[in-house]
């Protein structure tokens, strides 16, 4: 069973926010009205975020990262959640079972992240970006909590497809949309038990940090600093 | 291939059974609007498709995905030699513009104030006959056309309708102007290859520029070659990032500051000799002008630059192996543009231009030609204003009303014209003008082509449709092919539609049978060698299959073009580099303590035409939790010294005018500083969120090539 | 009202705790067996369970002491 | 002695079952109303979503858990403080202990309601029951709650029951409802027996039950990773302030009642004395432990713990921090240590503001958190919707509403505890007075005070 993971390239990443329109359009993220975005209740399952600023000015630098679910091998939403509504694959995805949800939003209060966001409520969403929904996602009602769950729908069509064509899941058959659309290949996927991925070759560089690792939750989703 | 049915079936059955549990009036799974016809009728085919995007001068290529023929999302085409599978924000939204509902869906005629419904006849008609009425200085063409085929055929249209009153709006046509007039070449590309370090004056690389998604990509190769880039600029943008260091200035002082560059290199004599003597003429007078006016204490004293930093980064360039003084349209944006034009244009002739390059020879037509005419051309849309001889104006795709600081001006000039005929899909502010609307079809319902070299290597991207148009509109080449045949413009016009346009314009490339179409990855080793003995990379046996090799794969490009290095000769007086005499020479020079107002743009906005897109919209703002509203940003110790908390709404003042935007804290904001992002303000969303600040801007214009100046209103904060 | 009748009424509050009692029994070996069949938080449920049900248990059958010691009849 | 001739001299704690003045009616109608218009804000909220609420991200848990963690502390008042005192063998508690068991039960009952209130979808409520995770803090809370509430009705019932048995002998309209509910009580040595014993165990259980919800309710906030709640503290901090918020509501119910029902008899000042100097010792014991939460996490100094602390001191929620210091601490200390303002009007305002003191910090211990994730989000302010201030109203008017219910059905004071007191106890305390005193060693007074004990 794999196990996936994501090393984000802080050196290469440009901040230019392709993946936090991506993950939106992919996942069929709700927009939210003005009113509620101004209160603090707009949906990004990606978004880019300043962790600090390095340096004095004028020698000054954003340490702004595109900032996911971490997937946590030791999530702390999970042991909370009342209903398992948030669970863990074998594959070590963290996904949400939205019909399951009971909306306590105590995962939400335990993620020490804040990557969860809430369906506060259900606004009529645009014509254009409701035809241009991802159909292989669901639309989630009012009152459940949502997350990002490393486009489990691709992964579903790319082991359908490896199964028609009577092989193995290979790696790069799967990929999340925003390591797709990334311009400069920052975000690299893959299994972190193949000793040969990508992936596991970046985790192994002496860049690579994750963010809030000391509090014990092991994201998977880790990042590598840019050199200065 | 079949994807998914079984989760649509999974899908539908959790939808009933949410009905029938009641969730208090809605469904547990809400199945998508456009989803729920094809669910029932449609065979659920997933089909992809190749094309262009037009959104930005980028032409990244596209890869659409279609559910039984309707495109649901796009991603980057992976073979694509400008993107290589990335794609930017505006590119992934770019879908929902097909879907808009403020689409227009047919041509439209003002009566009395508002725009009613006409048949594409009867509009097709009142133009056409207002052409012949009034053909030469009485019309004039304002386009935005990111193709250059279009520009170049909105060109000749004008041109056959003997009018010199035409403005295309390219990305790299403003900047073609300073080098027509200060040299006798245009440079094709950055040659990465080679170059070890870039002076960036002011240029937005990844994020508005030629090629975004290249030049990210080449930025960061260029960066793991260990070769820098050293920025300047009033604002620590994403592209500033990568570079180091990043030096802020304001645009207004970029002349001073890259000849004062240019000093220390000629100080130092470290120069290449050859290259001024033999193409830099009256190369002495230039130098004396230069150390008498630009040592770095003085550029210091005006500009606010260290000299250290002067002297450090000119030591730097002049050390390079290849380097690029780099500008592009952003350094037009200021009273003195051109001139800070030259001025990198005179410090790169002191390295002999040796990081950029040239195509040997061109196979693409299109691209030149424009470039070259759009320089010729002196007309902007600031001409608009006083021209009492304008009978007809046509207006493509260019929403110049809201880019402009004079916009009240020019509504009245406008609104003096009798016709006034747009060709934009959607009302915008400038199409809101307008007595005729002929909308033109969705970048996805059309047929077009863009040829670029950003990428060192000629490139022809083909956009077609991948989705039959959905309304009455009509693909504005055709119209203006057809007015051509039926005004009798031009006497020999080998083509009968848009499409023949395209054709003919590509048959040199598929005459000369160089290049590979984008159906697989840049060739190595044996093909490579192959290629270069003169095997074709791609076979086609004739033009008809070349050009539907052409749509299926989305372009064509030369993997292994002939390069050389760029050496223009250049012509720069004294008066061209100082501005002596005219109006914006009485320069000011660096006050810290007075608040500019600095107007920035963001990726996610290309010309102020991007965010009718609801999920843009919505994350204009998301790196700094500001939604649906402009927000300012400012230097922490000026706020203090303000007493502007973080987060708080205040008023800003210009002269203009005020308004209240939410104040950010960002210390990497320039102290003298007030940044506010371009892009929001619009009147065509159903609600009017944010200002644009270019309404607050004072009326300050590069002269000569008619480019507001972005950064040059003082500004108070209550 | 007759007191069989009252009687019987009684009977019934008392076993609406019974229920309760039962009802959370039930209740907590449902997600025993659950988080048995997911392997999942197994000694957590176990051991809250235990704690739960004796509780509920305990509280039932102070009840129904009471109950039935107020209605013995005098020896 | 025969239960027939105890109502002579207590008639006046039967009067509010048998009597009702226009005013009740009034102010049932007037809290009535404002019940429906919480009950339309809920309603609302259902169709609409929780977006009708103030709440936002990443403050996703607000008004409705905060009037959750406070009513759950109101409730404390009373079980645990009657069974606390009933096993102490404190005599004054006598006429007190009723009105505090009905505090926990009504109390108990709103404040259960309340994270369902804060559900994203009520209607899934079930799943909790079908597909339950108890490794979540929040199964524990929703056992606890319900143990809770089941013990502390039965023990606000089973010493109800000689009462019931005295209105069932009265008669009146609702005499087969009490008859129903007296259980056949007819007093005989035997069924007190069987009741005493069953007080007994019930108030031996009854207290760590109290003890393990609060304690649970801390541990849904100690049990995350969050700054400022991740601690150890929290169980006993909890049960503290439930305590010290419990007493101080049992004062205003008891002075109100006092007031409205002529029980000045009953409730007398040296009652208030004797609840004054527990809410003393146990301000003094909340103070012990904010200190102590707050000192241990100012000197640590973690980062994401700091910006919880100074958001709490100096940032956005000062104002509430500062009045909750002077409400908890500075009001009830300098009101209940002075001997000239120790009387029932100083111990009511003392209480009033403790009762507002414990709402404030269950504020300020939940979303101050909330609104400083460890990562730097930007954070606006919290506000509270007309939605989540009309449902607060709802759930104290029904607090109210339950409370004025109760005492048309029960008395509001135990009688026959009373008449006990009057008739054993005077005899019983002597005797233990007497076995405690040096030198007065006497067998039979011992076995006779632990006979009675049993």
């Amino acid at each position: 069973m794999p196990k996936y993971g994501m090393m984000i390239d802080l050196n290469k990443c440009t901040s230019c926010q392709a993946c936090v329109t991506a993950c939106k359009l992919e996942n069929n993220v709700q927009i939210v009205s003005e009113d509620d975005a101004q209160n603090g209740r707009a949906m990004f399952w990606m978004k880019m975020l300043t962790l600090e600023f390095d340096g004095d000015y004028p020698n000054i630098r954003p340490k702004a990262l595109p900032r996911n679910c971490m997937q946590c091998d030791e999530p702390s939403c999970i042991k909370v959640c009342p209903v398992r509504a948030t669970y863990k694959r074998p594959d070590g995805i963290v996904a949400q079972i939205y019909p399951q949800c009971i909306g306590c939003r105590y995962c939400m209060a335990n993620c020490p992240y804040t990557v969860k966001v809430f369906n506060w409520d259900r606004q009529a969403q645009p014509v254009q970006m409701e035809k241009t929904y991802d159909p292989d996602v669901s639309v989630r009602p009012k009152g459940v909590v949502e997350k990002c769950t490393f486009c489990i729908q691709r992964l579903q069509k790319a082991s359908e497809k490896a199964a028609v064509e009577h092989r193995k899941l290979e790696p790069g058959d799967y990929v999340p949309a925003c390591v797709e659309v990334c311009p400069v290949d920052a975000i690299t996927f893959g299994d972190l038990d193949d000793p040969k991925s990508e992936v596991t070759k970046a985790s192994r560089d002496y860049r690579a940090f994750g963010l809030l690792e000391e509090l014990g939750t092991v994201p998977k989703v880790r990042y590598l600093n840019a050199i200065e | 291939m079949h994807i998914s049915r079984r989760n649509f079936v999974k899908l539908l059955g959790g939808s009933l059974a949410g009905f029938a549990v009641g969730g208090l009036g809605e469904a547990l799974i809400k199945i998508p609007n456009a989803v729920v016809p094809i669910l029932y009728k449609g065979p659920r085919i997933e089909t992809w498709k190749i094309t262009t995007c037009a959104k930005c001068p980028g032409h990244c290529g596209l890869r659409v995905r279609m559910i039984d023929d309707l495109p649901v999302q796009v991603f980057g085409n992976p073979l694509s030699p400008i993107n290589a599978g990335g794609i930017c924000p505006m590119g992934l939204t770019s879908i929902q513009n097909l879907y808009h509902p403020d689409r227009l869906t047919s041509p439209m005629r003002k009566v009395n104030g508002k725009f009613q419904k006409v048949s594409y006849h009867e509009a097709y008609g009142i133009l056409s006959k207002a052409l012949q009425d009034n053909s030469g200085e009485k019309t004039a063409f304002v386009a935005q056309a990111e193709s250059d085929f279009m520009g170049r055929l909105i060109h000749d249209f004008t041109q056959s309708l003997k009018s010199e009153k035409v403005a295309i709006d390219r990305f790299g046509s403003k900047t073609v102007l300073p080098y027509r007039s200060a040299a006798d070449d245009y440079p094709d590309f950055i040659d990465f290859s080679r170059c070890d370090l870039i002076i960036n004056f002011g240029s937005q690389l990844t994020e508005i520029s030629e090629s975004p998604l290249f030049f990210s990509r080449a930025v960061n190769d260029l960066r793991s070659k260990r070769g820098s880039i050293v920025t300047f600029s009033p604002k620590l943008t994403p592209s500033a990032f990568k570079s180091k260091p990043w030096i802020p200035v304001l645009p207004e002082f970029y002349e001073d500051v890259a000849l004062g560059l240019a000093c220390v290199i000629l100080n130092d004599g470290t120069y290449d000799k050859g290259f001024v003597q033999k193409n830099f003429n009256d190369f002495g007078s230039f130098r004396q002008l230069i150390l008498e006016d630009y040592s770095p204490a003085d550029v210091e004293k005006k500009t606010g630059v260290p000299s250290k930093d002067i002297i450090a980064t000119a030591r730097e360039f002049a050390s390079a192996t290849s380097p690029v003084a780099y500008f592009d349209e952003s350094i037009l944006q200021s009273s003195n543009g051109t001139r800070n034009a030259y001025a990198v244009l005179a410090l790169n002739a002191l390295r002999g231009f040796s990081g950029y390059g040239k195509l040997q020879t061109r196979e693409i037509p299109g691209d030149d030609k424009t470039k070259s005419d759009a320089a010729s051309a002196s007309w902007n849309t600031s001409r608009l204003i006083g021209d009492a001889d304008l009978k007809v104006l046509l207006i493509y795709r260019s929403n110049f009303i809201f880019n402009s600081p004079n916009s009240e001006d020019l509504r009245k000039a406008i609104s003096n014209i009798p016709l006034v005929v747009s060709f934009s899909p959607f009302i915008d502010e400038t199409t809101e003008l307008a007595n005729l609307i002929i909308p033109d079809h969705d970048d996805f319902e059309k047929f077009d082509a863009m040829s670029s070299t950003v990428t060192g290597a000629p490139v022809v991207s083909v956009q077609r449709p991948v989705v039959k148009p959905f309304y009455a509109t009509t693909h504005t080449g055709d119209v203006l092919i057809s007015l051509m045949h039926d005004l009798n413009l031009s006497k020999d016009l080998p083509y009968g539609n848009y499409v023949d346009y395209l054709r003919a314009n590509l048959k040199p490339v598929y005459k000369h049978g160089k290049g590979m179409l984008m159906a697989q990855k840049k060739p190595t080793g044996l093909e490579k060698s192959l290629h270069e003995a003169g095997w074709q990379l791609t076979s086609y046996s004739d033009f008809d299959e070349f050009w539907d090799q052409m749509l299926k794969y989305g372009g064509w490009w030369d993997p292994f073009p002939k390069v050389e290095q760029f050496s223009p000769t250049l012509s720069l007086s004294a008066s061209q580099l100082t501005g002596k005499g005219s109006a914006s020479s009485e320069k000011k020079t660096h006050d810290a303590d007075s608040l500019t107002l600095n107007i920035f743009s963001k990726n996610l906005d290309y010309k102020g035409n991007m965010l009718r897109n609801a999920a843009l919209t919505e994350q204009f703002g998301v790196e700094r939790d500001v939604y649906y509203d402009t927000w300012i940003e400012i230097n922490p110790n000026t706020a203090k010294k303000l007493s502007v908390g973080d987060r708080t709404k205040v008023r800003v003042q210009t002269r203009r005018g005020s308004f209240v935007a939410t104040a950010i804290h960002n210390p990497t904001v320039v102290p003298s500083n007030i940044d506010v992002p371009f892009g929001l303000g619009h009147k065509f969303t159903e609600k009017k969120y944010g200002i644009n600040p270019i309404d607050y801007a004072d009326y300050v214009f590069d002269e000569a090539t008619g480019t507001p100046s972005l950064s040059e209103t003082s500004v108070k904060i209550e | 009202m007759s007191d069989k009748k009252v009687f019987t009424i009684q009977l019934i509050t008392l076993s609406f705790n019974w229920l309760l009692a039962i009802g959370v029994t039930w209740w907590f070996v449902h997600l025993v067996i659950i988080a048995n069949q997911v392997k999942d938080a197994q000694t957590a449920s176990l051991w809250i369970s235990i704690l739960a049900i004796t509780v509920f248990w305990i509280l039932a059958g102070v009840l129904s002491y009471v109950f039935f010691s107020l209605h013995r009849k005098e020896a | 002695m025969s239960y027939q001739d105890l109502h002579d001299e207590d008639e006046v704690l039967f009067r509010p079952i048998y009597q009702t003045s226009r005013t009740f009616y009034v102010v049932v109608i007037a809290l009535a109303a404002v019940f429906l218009f919480g009950l339309g804000c809920y309603i609302h909220q259902l169709f609409y979503g929780l977006g009708a609420t103030g709440m936002d991200e990443p403050v996703s848990w607000a008004f409705y858990i905060v009037d959750f963690v406070f009513f759950i502390g109101i409730s404390h008042a009373g079980t645990l403080i009657s069974a606390i005192l009933r096993l102490s063998k404190a005599e004054w508690r006598r006429p007190i202990t009723r009105m505090a068991e009905v505090i926990t039960g009504i109390v108990l009952a709103i404040g259960g309601l309340h994270p369902i209130i804060d559900l994203g979808r009520p209607d899934r409520i079930l799943h909790l029951f079908e597909r339950g995770r108890l490794q979540s803090p929040l199964l524990w809370d929703l056992t606890s709650v319900t143990a809770y509430f089941t013990a502390s009705t039965i023990y606000l019932y089973v010493p109800m029951i000689p009462d019931i048995a005295l209105l069932r002998d009265r008669g009146g309209k609702l005499h087969n409802f009490y008859r129903i509910l007296a259980w056949g009580y007819k007093g005989t040595p035997r069924q007190k027996h069987a009741l005493e014993r069953a007080i007994n165990i019930l108030m031996v259980m009854v207290i760590p039950i109290a003890v393990s919800v609060h304690t649970i309710i801390a541990w849904i906030f100690g049990m995350t990773l969050q700054p400022g709640w991740h601690s150890t503290i929290f169980g006993p901090y909890f049960v503290v302030g439930a305590i010290y918020s419990g007493i101080a509501a049992l004062v205003i119910v008891m002075v109100t009642f006092r007031k409205i029902f002529h029980f000045e008899d009953y409730l007398k000042e040296i009652h208030f004395r004797y609840l004054g100097t527990l809410l003393l010792v146990v301000a003094l014991l909340w103070t012990y432990f904010t200190f102590a939460e707050f000192l241990t996490t100012f000197y640590g100094h973690e980062p994401a713990e700091m910006r919880v602390f100074l958001y709490k001191f100096i940032g956005a929620y000062a104002p509430f921090f500062w009045a909750m210091v002077f409400c908890n601490f500075l009001l009830p200390i300098v009101i209940l240590s002075n001997k000239k303002t120790k009387t029932i009007p100083g111990i009511l305002v003392a209480s009033i503001g403790v009762v507002i003191g414990m709402w404030l910090e269950r504020l300020i211990i939940i979303i101050p958190t909330l609104a400083n994730p460890r990562l730097p989000y930007p954070t606006g302010m919290y506000v509270p919707s007309i939605t989540e201030l009309g449902i607060a109203a709802a759930a104290t008017s029904a607090f109210v509403l339950g409370f004025m219910g109760f005492s048309k059905l029960f008395p509001l004071i135990s009688i026959w505890e009373t008449k006990e007191g009057r008739e054993h106890s005077i005899h019983e305390v002597s005797m233990r007075l007497r076995d405690y005193l040096p030198g007065q060693r006497d067998e039979a007074g011992v076995e006779a005070s632990v006979k009675a004990e049993i």
